[in-house]
């Protein structure tokens, strides 16, 4: 009987429900969302697939590919802690759901035409 | 509109859900429990956690198949009545997730049932988790071929 | 013609009774039996096709009929005796004596002056009593054939013992029409001890222990009613100077004096021991043991009616006194407490038995409301509870023999195992229960009737919402059962014995479409009962519907409505595709297993078992019997005590 | 009297969790119950044979993710101690913020699941709603609502800024106010009290002799509770165990109740009292030798056995939880009640199956 | 009589979507004294409409059978009401739709609906002499068991059996399932027994015992209406402060036992039925 | 680690459980390690008032511990739980689970096991 004061101010104020998908709130800052991976920027090192605590990336520096089961992968940001040149980032956005399965594969500009690019910039700079 | 018709309509506008925990964490149930409560309100969209196989529309599964729960899994899905859909939620419920390599982990959820709809995360966002539901509505569009 | 017809229907089962002692094969004793019970069946009809009547038969084997009778009740009393020296109680040998020498002093005494008078007669009550004997009666004898075989076969019986029970048991018929038939109350006394006699040695027939034990409180309880009988005998004489019915009746509602309200009292309490109303339940609870015949016979058109027939029939004799009104609360008093204890039982004979108990005591009570209506429902639930009760025990033997225990939680999924009998049980179980069947229509015409007395009205509000818990959860439990493989209707089991199986589906039968005739039933029975000593009439029956001030019952509308639903719901059942039978819900864990319960358990396999609810600390026969047996007892002191 | 046997469990409605018992009743009383585990079994703890000590902080995170953090807390402590690390006391301060915000918040919850199991919806609704504060702060302040990830060995991943700090005050003060307004509801309502007070009573000896663990111990009269150890900053912070005597449902609610007042008032005393510096020191070296360590859960005392043999795979990690202590009492418990107090029994010892199987 | 007749008629039409729609709008309160946005009005319709539209699944042929009969049972209920007819004709037609259900239920051989069947039974037990009680008071002051009488009594009965309204009060808070008496079987399913007496029940053979309870909803509101037969307005009135109070109720407290329940229900609905006859005899 | 360890043998084991139960300790847990050699520690830890006790028992996995749930009834599932991890059986467990506490059929037996001697005959 205690609760009817609750609920009767429940009742008589606007309820607490966030309307998603009609209301969405701004993501916190940090949020550890989506893994992205700025490939241009990877240096193949597997730092990161070491580390991992769910084995979930393989990198392979001679073809120059880093691939990611996002259906393992556990957002703990562990891989992003130990990337050396901080390729890896994580997005304030969480993964959006699927009807397949889904598996993340990104190809490396190989060295050469990376090398060239970035003595271009240089250049340009 | 003729009957199926109004049928249809209510078969989208009315998801039951029964959740099972297949050996989760904990982290995944308690974000799908979070989504009955005031702040996301999935009764909203009709949702009700219903708890009975035999009632439910939408089988949601958090945690990795082990080799004690699978055949409960099969039994709960083969439980409830067409049309219906699948919910894999979590890491774990997509793939085994950080658990994967344990001995008694058998895997994803769809190394022993169907699933229509992945939910990733770990834990999957309580929104995430509507929107899984909302897909699997899709899903079930598509089934009945109204999409 | 009418002297024909009585002799027949009061002498021929003992005439058969006699031949059937002797009969030691199997179908001779068929033949007797089938055309004895066909023999009483059309000779109640034709009886009743003739109506009323009253006969003073004049002489009987060339004695005078009276001295006739008195001689034989005084070899029955001595037989009694005998028994009691034999079985060396002294309660029953006090109880034999103070029957003997009452009797004695009335014949001595009073008998031969009574004014002679007609000592046959037959109103609609007697009538109706007649058909109950002669049909359902019959029914349960023909019905005995094919059971007795079998028990014989159970108990493995070197030489069949047939010839003693069918003796009894047509014996029985014949007493009782006797009994009904009898106008005077020295009569009535000869057959109603004749009764007991017969009960007794039915209930002891199988000859256990047990059966001993039990045979012999139904022995010393119904002679309790004996000695009230016999002192009432003398009082009504004393207060009246007759002992005919027809005279004691002559002038209902007209006060009787103290005097002969105390002589009714004794003879209610007569009534009260053989119907077993409080505190004298345990007789008739322990008269189960007998074979299954016995029970069907003694609780649906013999013995315990003769208790409420008595009291029907004494009804107007007390209209308007005290002792009417508390006769009514006594009744109601029995009905809701033996359905509390009912509650408590899983023992499917027990509940039958409980049951009857109960219902007797609504039928006690609408004696004791005493209003035209009430008096009418009470007639007529006489009829349909014979129906319905005497259905029900059949098909608890038949499932007894075959299962091998009288615990309904043992009955769970018969309908697998046994489909017609679990279904003509759960046809039974809803006829007792439910609208628009004849056993709820009364209780209806009880609770309105008893109107003027809230409390009344609630005690038996309060019973009928009682009983619908042990019904209900034994018509559940039959059914319960998975999908048979090969359809959804499960294939017939071993077929029983006709002599069974006929008597049961006509029972059935009998039981609904009495149900449905319950507005004739009214018109053409009771109805003109009522209005020999009531005036004004207890409703208005148009278009199928009972109707008075206090309400309406429509029958054929209810029948038509939920028989609609009911056969549309029948068909959309049978027609369920094979493929929609889906096991039951055992948490995730269930086997698959051909019944459907078995599940993973931590340690192997374990059978998921329900049980019901029996409310064992509530309705616990340890827990209640004591209670209940002191407040009845008071009461009953309290009635006597009033009319002092 | 014919009996009823039942499953109860693994999939059930009141059940949160795989857990199956095998009930047997009479008239609806529980006679025996017999419980079979292993449908959250996944033998994590081998897994730190092809895991090593670093990653299997993640993965013993995930033991349970209501009190992820405080796993991960013990675990990283266990090694800290074995290999020397200094952890500097802001990191050890921080530690206590997020326990302490998780006991919150798995209490809250707790009392919401609870109130759910005698059917109590509104209460349910209410106490998750609250909680939902705390899962703010957590994703705030760590990037998850859930497994929070802020542990590492020598110290924490993530700092608090001074917004932080004053945002989680402003925001504790809400729950404060928020959890006070329930109050007379949990302790003082009839029908809570009528369907809690004497069921499932564990006596004060029983509850020690069974090995009883957390609110379940303190509920029988007992004092008892890890953080008095005084690991990460207790030893600087002003605490005493709650306790209750009654050793029933209903002083099992009275004590976590008290609690969530209790670590609101523990977190503001670490924000206030949050020493500068460092959040985490590195730690090198490979962990070798035995250790145990203890710290307390929302639902009890946890306890961690390693064995390291001076490689980066642990030799051994055995994980002792509370809901695995708190097993046996609960099997005490059952029989004797009623099946519509089977639930409130199971859950009044807060089960959490995850961390029993592991 | 044949105006009557169609009255009733369109009465029990009318019926399952007025029970529908209380049902709608008593989730939506419900959800928002939970402050929580809650479900459309419309939300049981679909329910009922999924429902019939799902795969057919039994465990035998009595699950099929015995919904169809409850729903029949129901539904004459509210036509008998309609025809303004005898109270405890109505009450023992109730009695069939209850009596079905639970012989459905007991038909599964499986112990959640066999315990819920059990229960429902229980609460019965307990509704069914209080719905009795009611009626008694009813016929005590209008003197006979008909409804068209306590329309021709010209009088509100409120006044004369206020107590008799909390008895009504009570059965009503069993009949509607909500707390502290969801025992056999609650609205939402996170009890000890499943759903209880529903467990079993599927698709289909569901929709039609949801069907029933709005038809029983309305005939339960009907009842209600009938201690203030006299003007529409104070009908509807008293209509909506019960059924609101019995939200509050549903959401202030726990759910309590079976055993519970027939103490309470019994003993208090007993008690303040003797004391508003007592006082009910005194007056006249 | 800085809290003792005794080291105990199999027939004090009994006794010492019978001495710990008299003195109020609480049993907190036991731990089973593989040594690799064919033997397991077996580790009872008692408690206290917040002080462990700790004692170690050394084992042939082959061999068959006393159990201790007749005096600590908690010592069950661990003990149900060793059973199933490392094949260690017990006598007089109070309810045995035949070493499918947590396992279903189809997984290998004492998973926890290292691959020693007894595991690879
Ligand atoms: S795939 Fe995995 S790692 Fe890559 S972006 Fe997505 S979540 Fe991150
Ligand atoms: S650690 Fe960073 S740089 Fe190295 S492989 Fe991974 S993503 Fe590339
Ligand atoms: S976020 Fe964690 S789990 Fe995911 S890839 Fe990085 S380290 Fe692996
Ligand atoms: S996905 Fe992550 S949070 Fe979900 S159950 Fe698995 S480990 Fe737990
Ligand atoms: S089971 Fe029936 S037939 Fe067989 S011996 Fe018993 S009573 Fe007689
Ligand atoms: S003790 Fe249990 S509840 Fe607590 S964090 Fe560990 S697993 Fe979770
Ligand atoms: S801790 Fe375990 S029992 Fe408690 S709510 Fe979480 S999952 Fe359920
Ligand atoms: S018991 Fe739980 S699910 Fe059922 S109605 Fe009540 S609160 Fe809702």
């Amino acid at each position: 009987m205690f609760m009817t004061k609750n609920v009767l101010k429940n009742l008589f104020s606007k309820s607490a429900t966030r309307l998603y998908p009609a209301e969405v709130r701004a993501p916190f800052k940090g949020f550890r969302g989506m893994l992205e991976n700025a490939i241009d920027v990877c240096i193949f090192c597997k730092k990161c697939q070491l580390a991992c605590p769910s084995q979930c990336l393989k990198v392979d520096l001679k073809a120059r590919t880093w691939e990611c089961d996002p259906f393992a992968c556990v957002y703990c940001g562990v891989c992003v802690d130990v990337c050396p040149v901080a390729s890896l980032s994580m997005r304030d956005a969480y993964r959006p759901v699927t009807g397949e399965r889904e598996m993340i594969f990104m190809q490396g500009a190989p060295k050469a035409v990376k090398e060239k690019k970035e003595k271009k910039e240089k250049d340009e700079a | 509109m003729s009957l199926t018709d109004w049928i249809n309509k209510g078969r989208l506008k009315s998801p039951w859900v029964v959740h099972f925990d297949c050996g989760s964490c904990n982290g995944c149930d308690i974000e799908v429990l979070a989504c009955l409560t005031p702040l996301y309100d999935v009764e909203r969209f009709g949702i009700l956690n219903i708890g009975n196989p035999k009632h439910a529309d939408v089988l949601v599964v958090t945690g990795t198949v082990n080799h004690r729960n699978k055949t409960v899994l099969k039994n709960i899905y083969d439980q409830m009545p067409g049309p219906k859909a699948v919910i894999a939620v979590g890491a774990c419920g997509l793939s085994g997730g950080v658990f994967r390599e344990a001995y008694n982990v058998v895997g994803g959820v769809d190394k022993v049932i169907p699933v229509d709809v992945y939910v990733p995360g770990c834990p999957a966002k309580p929104e995430s988790i509507i929107d899984g539901v909302v897909k699997a509505l899709d899903v079930v569009k598509t089934k009945l071929g109204l999409a | 013609m009418l002297e024909y017809l009585v002799f027949l229907l009061v002498v021929l089962p003992v005439l058969s009774a006699v031949a059937l002692l002797c009969i030691k094969n199997e179908g001779p004793r068929k033949s007797v039996v089938i055309a004895t019970g066909a023999v009483l069946a059309f000779c109640s009809l034709a009886l009743f096709a003739g109506g009323s009547f009253q006969l003073r038969p004049q002489s009987m084997l060339g004695l005078d009929p009276d001295v006739l009778v008195t001689g034989l009740d005084f070899a029955l009393l001595a037989v009694i005796l005998g028994i009691a020296v034999k079985l060396k109680s002294p309660l029953l040998i006090a109880l034999g004596l103070l029957q003997i020498l009452p009797l004695g002093y009335f014949e001595y005494s009073f008998a031969r002056h009574a004014a002679a008078g007609p000592s046959l007669a037959a109103d609609n009550l007697s009538l109706i009593m007649v058909l109950l004997v002669g049909f359902v009666g019959s029914l349960v004898c023909v019905y005995g054939l094919g059971y007795m075989k079998e028990h014989e076969a159970h108990l493995g019986l070197k030489k069949t013992r047939q010839p003693r029970f069918f003796f009894f048991l047509v014996l029985f018929l014949g007493a009782m029409n006797g009994l009904v038939l009898s106008n005077s109350l020295a009569w009535v006394y000869f057959f109603w001890e004749a009764t007991t006699v017969c009960s007794f040695a039915l209930i002891g027939h199988d000859g256990t222990q047990e059966a001993r034990a039990n045979s012999v409180r139904a022995l010393w309880m119904n002679m309790l009613g004996g000695v009230a009988f016999a002192l009432a005998l003398i009082a009504v004489y004393k207060a009246s100077g007759t002992v005919l019915l027809s005279d004691l009746l002559a002038h209902p509602g007209g006060g009787a004096s103290l005097a002969l309200l105390a002589a009714f009292f004794l003879l209610c309490f007569a009534g009260f021991t053989k119907a077993a109303q409080l505190p004298f339940q345990s007789w008739l609870c322990g008269a189960m043991v007998a074979p299954t015949p016995v029970s069907a016979l003694l609780h649906s058109s013999t013995m315990v009616k003769a208790g409420v027939y008595l009291i029907l029939r004494l009804a107007p004799a007390y209209a308007g006194t005290s002792l009417s009104s508390l006769i009514a609360l006594f009744g109601a008093f029995a009905f809701l407490t033996t359905a509390a204890l009912a509650i408590g039982q899983s023992n499917a004979k027990k509940i039958l038995a409980y049951s009857t108990i109960g219902n007797l005591g609504v039928i006690v009570a609408c004696a004791g409301i005493n209003t035209p209506a009430s008096i009418a429902a009470g007639v007529m639930l006489l009829i349909f509870h014979a129906v319905s009760k005497a259905l029900l025990f059949l098909c608890v033997g038949a499932i007894e023999q075959r299962i091998g225990s009288r615990d309904i939680e043992d009955m769970r999924g018969l309908i697998a195992v046994m489909p017609r009998a679990a279904a003509l049980t759960v046809a039974g179980i809803l006829t007792m229960l439910l609208p628009p069947f004849g056993v709820l229509l009364t209780k209806w015409m009880a609770i309105e009737s008893a109107m003027a007395s809230p409390l009344l009205v609630l005690i038996l509000a309060l019973g009928s919402a009682l009983t619908v818990v042990f019904w209900t959860r034994w018509a559940g439990l039959l059914l319960s059962a998975p999908m048979p493989a090969a359809g959804l209707v499960a294939p017939g089991a071993a077929v029983q014995a006709a002599s069974m199986r006929i008597p049961m589906t006509l029972l059935a039968y009998g039981a609904v479409l009495a149900g449905l005739a319950s507005p004739l039933i009214y018109r053409s029975l009771a109805a003109p009962f009522v209005s020999l000593f009531y005036k004004g009439a207890a409703y208005d029956v148009s278009a199928g519907s009972f109707a008075s001030g206090a309400g309406t019952f429509s029958v054929y509308p209810l029948f038509l409505l939920l028989g609609a639903g009911f056969f549309y719901a029948l068909r959309l059942a049978r027609r369920l595709p094979a493929r929609s039978a889906s096991a039951p819900y055992l948490c995730g864990e269930q086997t698959g297993d051909a019944a459907g319960n078995v599940f993973r358990g931590p340690l192997g396999p374990v059978a998921a078992t329900p049980a019901n609810l029996y409310l064992s600390a509530i309705c616990g026969e340890e827990v209640l019997t004591r209670w209940i047996n002191v407040i009845a007892m008071t009461m009953l002191a309290v009635m006597f005590g009033g009319i002092l | 009297m014919a009996r009823t046997i039942l499953p109860f469990g693994p999939q059930h409605p009141v059940l949160p969790e795989p857990i199956h018992l095998t009930l047997e009743l009479e008239d609806e009383i529980v006679v025996s119950a017999v419980p079979a585990l292993g449908y959250v079994h996944r033998g994590l703890e081998k897994l730190c044979e092809v895991r090593d000590f670093h990653q299997m902080i993640q993965i013993v995170e995930r033991v349970c993710g209501i009190c992820s953090k405080i796993h991960a807390m013990c675990y990283c402590q266990s090694l800290e101690e074995m290999m020397g690390a200094d952890v500097p006391r802001r990191a050890k301060y921080l530690r206590v913020v997020w326990s302490e915000l998780h006991r919150i918040h798995s209490h809250l919850l707790w009392i919401g699941l609870f109130a759910d199991a005698f059917g109590f919806e509104s209460l349910f609704m209410q106490c998750w709603r609250i909680r939902e504060r705390i899962m703010d702060i957590n994703e705030a302040t760590t990037g998850n609502r859930v497994v929070v990830s802020v542990n590492v060995i020598g110290g924490v991943r993530r700092d608090l800024s001074r917004e932080h700090q004053t945002w989680i005050g402003e925001q504790l003060k809400l729950v404060e106010k928020e959890v006070l307004a329930l109050k007379s509801t949990i302790v003082s309502d009839y029908t809570v009290k009528s369907r809690t007070q004497g069921v499932g009573v564990l006596t004060k000896d029983q509850a020690h002799q069974l090995g009883a663990v957390g609110p379940v111990l303190r509920a029988s009269g007992w004092a008892q509770d890890a953080r008095m150890l005084g690991y990460a900053a207790f030893d600087e912070l002003d605490f005493e165990p709650v306790v209750e005597v009654d050793g029933d449902c209903y002083a099992r609610l009275a004590v976590r109740f008290r609690e969530v007042l209790q670590s609101v008032d523990l977190v503001r005393q670490a924000l206030t009292r949050l020493p500068e510096g460092e959040i985490s020191v590195p730690v090198k070296g490979k962990p070798n030798g035995e250790i145990i360590t203890r710290v307390e859960q929302p639902r009890g005392e946890l306890m961690y056995y390693i064995k390291g043999d001076d490689t980066k795979f642990l030799d051994r990690l055995r994980i002792r939880t509370p809901t695995f202590a708190n097993i046996p009492p609960l099997l005490a418990m059952l029989p004797g009640v009623e099946l519509a107090d089977v639930p409130v029994v199971v859950l009044s010892i807060d089960p959490c199956i995850s961390c029993t199987e592991r | 009589m044949t105006s009557k007749f169609l009255l009733a008629l369109a009465l029990t039409i009318a019926a399952p979507f007025i029970g529908g729609l209380v049902t709608g709008i008593d989730r939506k309160i419900t959800a928002r004294l939970q402050s929580r946005y809650g479900p459309p009005i419309a939300q049981p319709f679909y329910d009922v409409l999924k429902l019939l539209g799902k795969d057919r699944m039994v465990v035998n042929m009595w699950q099929a059978l015995c919904p169809v009969v409850t729903l029949t049972a129901s539904a004459l209920c509210v036509f008998l009401f309609g025809m303004q007819a005898d109270l405890l004709l109505i009450f023992f037609v109730l009695t069939v739709g209850g009596v079905f259900l639970i012989m459905g239920a007991m038909a599964a051989p499986s112990p959640y609906s066999q315990i819920g069947a059990q229960r429902e039974l229980m609460q019965m037990l307990a509704y069914e002499p209080l719905l009795i009680l009611v009626f008694v008071s009813f016929s005590m002051v209008t003197g006979s068991f008909k409804i068209a009488d306590v329309y021709a009594y010209g009088r509100p009965l409120l006044p004369q059996l206020p107590l008799m309204f909390i008895v009504l009060g009570y059965a009503l808070t069993i009949k509607l399932r909500k707390s502290p008496f969801d025992i056999a079987a609650c609205h939402h399913a996170h009890q000890e027994i499943v759903r209880g007496v529903l467990t079993e029940y599927s698709g289909p053979n569901l929709a039609l015992i949801e069907i029933a309870h709005w038809f029983d909803v309305a005939l339960i509101l009907g009842l209600c209406s009938l201690f203030w037969s006299t003007s529409a307005l104070g009908a509807a009135t008293l209509l909506a402060g019960a059924y609101f109070l019995e939200l509050v109720i549903d959401n202030v407290t726990a759910r309590m036992t079976w055993r519970f329940m027939l103490q309470n229900a019994l003993g208090v609905g007993l008690a303040l039925s003797v004391l508003n006859i007592v006082w009910q005899s005194f007056n006249n | 680690m800085n809290d003792v360890i005794t080291r105990i043998t199999m027939d004090e084991l009994p006794g010492l459980a019978q001495k710990m139960f008299g003195e109020g300790q609480r049993l907190a847990t036991l731990t089973a390690v593989d040594l690799g050699d064919g033997t397991l520690d077996l580790l009872y830890h008692f408690d206290k008032d917040l002080v462990l006790s700790h004692y170690r028992l050394t084992v042939p996995k082959d061999a068959v511990a006393p159990s201790i749930s007749g005096v600590y009834f908690a010592a069950l599932l661990v003990e149900n739980e060793i059973k199933d991890q490392f094949g260690l059986n017990f006598s007089g467990l109070a309810l045995d689970f035949g070493g499918h506490l947590y396992l279903a059929d189809e997984v290998q037996n004492a998973p926890f096991c290292k691959l020693s001697l007894t595991k690879k005959a």
